[in-house]
């Protein structure tokens, strides 16, 4: 289990050769990295806050990354997320995976992206100039996320 | 039992989480939200529209039918908007 | 056009700071890296060596680039290849796509190295006990890169 | 012309690239490969499975019924194995 739920930023560079270093059995490694942007929904945004339900948060990224792994024949996964205050072009989150090939690496990084979004207990509160908003869930996320279910 | 609002839900209620001793009569989430929703205004704005409320009993999501019992951590939130 | 051809290695996570540097609308960013494995096809492999089409390869890389630009809404769009001869381990290929949303940026990716696997002109030539031997190209490559074309 | 070939293909030729003037009666891809394996065993190999053959005309992929001309440069290789 690779889940690491913090205020500090992480290190893109850093996390991946620390994933391949002395494991040449990798051949491919996909990431997502996402970030905070500068505008939402038409509107400037200078500030935005990030909270989270802990305990809860590990336990569903432990949940996903597991499932992740019984999809996929993964070597190795990182899921590193951000809390707290941040601000524009700051980075949220990471995911990062490494498989033998780019298949399994890519599906898994896309589906714990999908599945991170929808089910990870964290809420955005956007600072802009008409002041603070909670930012509303998205059905594109929901749909994203029912792909990769199995009834 | 202890109950935890997150995000907007927390703005309505007025308080982050509350230690309660599990009330009469509740066995499940659904009678907890009626329970709570007679506590007082706040807590019935926070239930007005029960289709944006999610709930988690010990971290795990559950539906209004799941049971819970006095030990449980029953938190209530909205969708979740991280990543 | 930002596709570079080159010997030397590369570093991912410079590659990522540079593309998001002051780019505050950059929402999502998502990679892959193709690494030399140190086994294929049942077999150890002790060197790898990259032979391409120079020319052809800077045309068609750029061709590719476009067409995911094409697309998708991307704010920025890098591939590196090296060629030469590689240890395992090494580092080969880089896709990095930004965009203000996940889903243009993890399909591009994806749409990148599917698309480049099977029309960039490199060729791998691999160093095992029993001699050198060009490695052929896999159905699946073509299958993938299928999934994307527009008749 | 100039001529290339990669890979595998280059091992069977011996040569990477070679200058030829356009023959007589080559107007086109086919034709061309028609007068290479005429050339020597080495050209008729490359050849001999046409399925395992790629060709670029001006590094851009064309079939065998793409028209060649003198001052084209024409590259035969296999597959491509990058990425």
């Amino acid at each position: 289990m690779a889940v690491r739920v913090q205020t500090e930023d992480f290190d893109v560079g850093a996390a991946i050769d620390a994933m391949t270093r002395g494991a040449t059995g990798i051949g491919s490694l996909a990431s997502f990295v996402g970030l905070m942007r500068d505008h939402a929904g038409g509107a400037a945004v200078s500030a935005m806050t990030l909270e989270h339900y802990p305990g809860m948060t590990e336990k569903m990224l432990g949940d996903i990354e597991a499932e992740a792994r019984r999809r996929w024949p993964l070597i190795d996964c990182l899921i590193v997320h951000r809390y707290g205050r941040l601000a524009p072009g700051d980075r949220i989150v990471l995911v990062l995976t490494a498989a033998a090939h780019r298949e399994p690496a890519l599906a898994a990084c896309q589906f714990l992206i999908d599945w991170l979004k929808t089910k990870a207990p964290f809420w955005k509160q956007e600072e802009t100039a008409a002041g603070a908003r909670w930012v509303e869930a998205r059905a594109e996320d929901d749909a994203a996320a029912d792909r990769w279910r199995r009834d | 039992m202890k109950l935890r609002y997150f995000a907007w839900l927390r703005a309505k209620t007025g308080i982050a989480a509350e230690q309660v001793a599990l009330p009469d009569g509740v066995g499940d989430v659904e009678q907890l939200v009626r329970w709570l929703i007679a506590r007082g205004p706040g807590y019935a704005e926070v239930f007005r529209e029960r289709g944006a409320v999610r709930v988690a009993v010990n971290f795990d999501y559950v539906g209004f039918d799941h049971p819970v019992r006095d030990e449980d951590e029953v938190a209530f939130f909205p969708p979740v908007t991280g990543g």
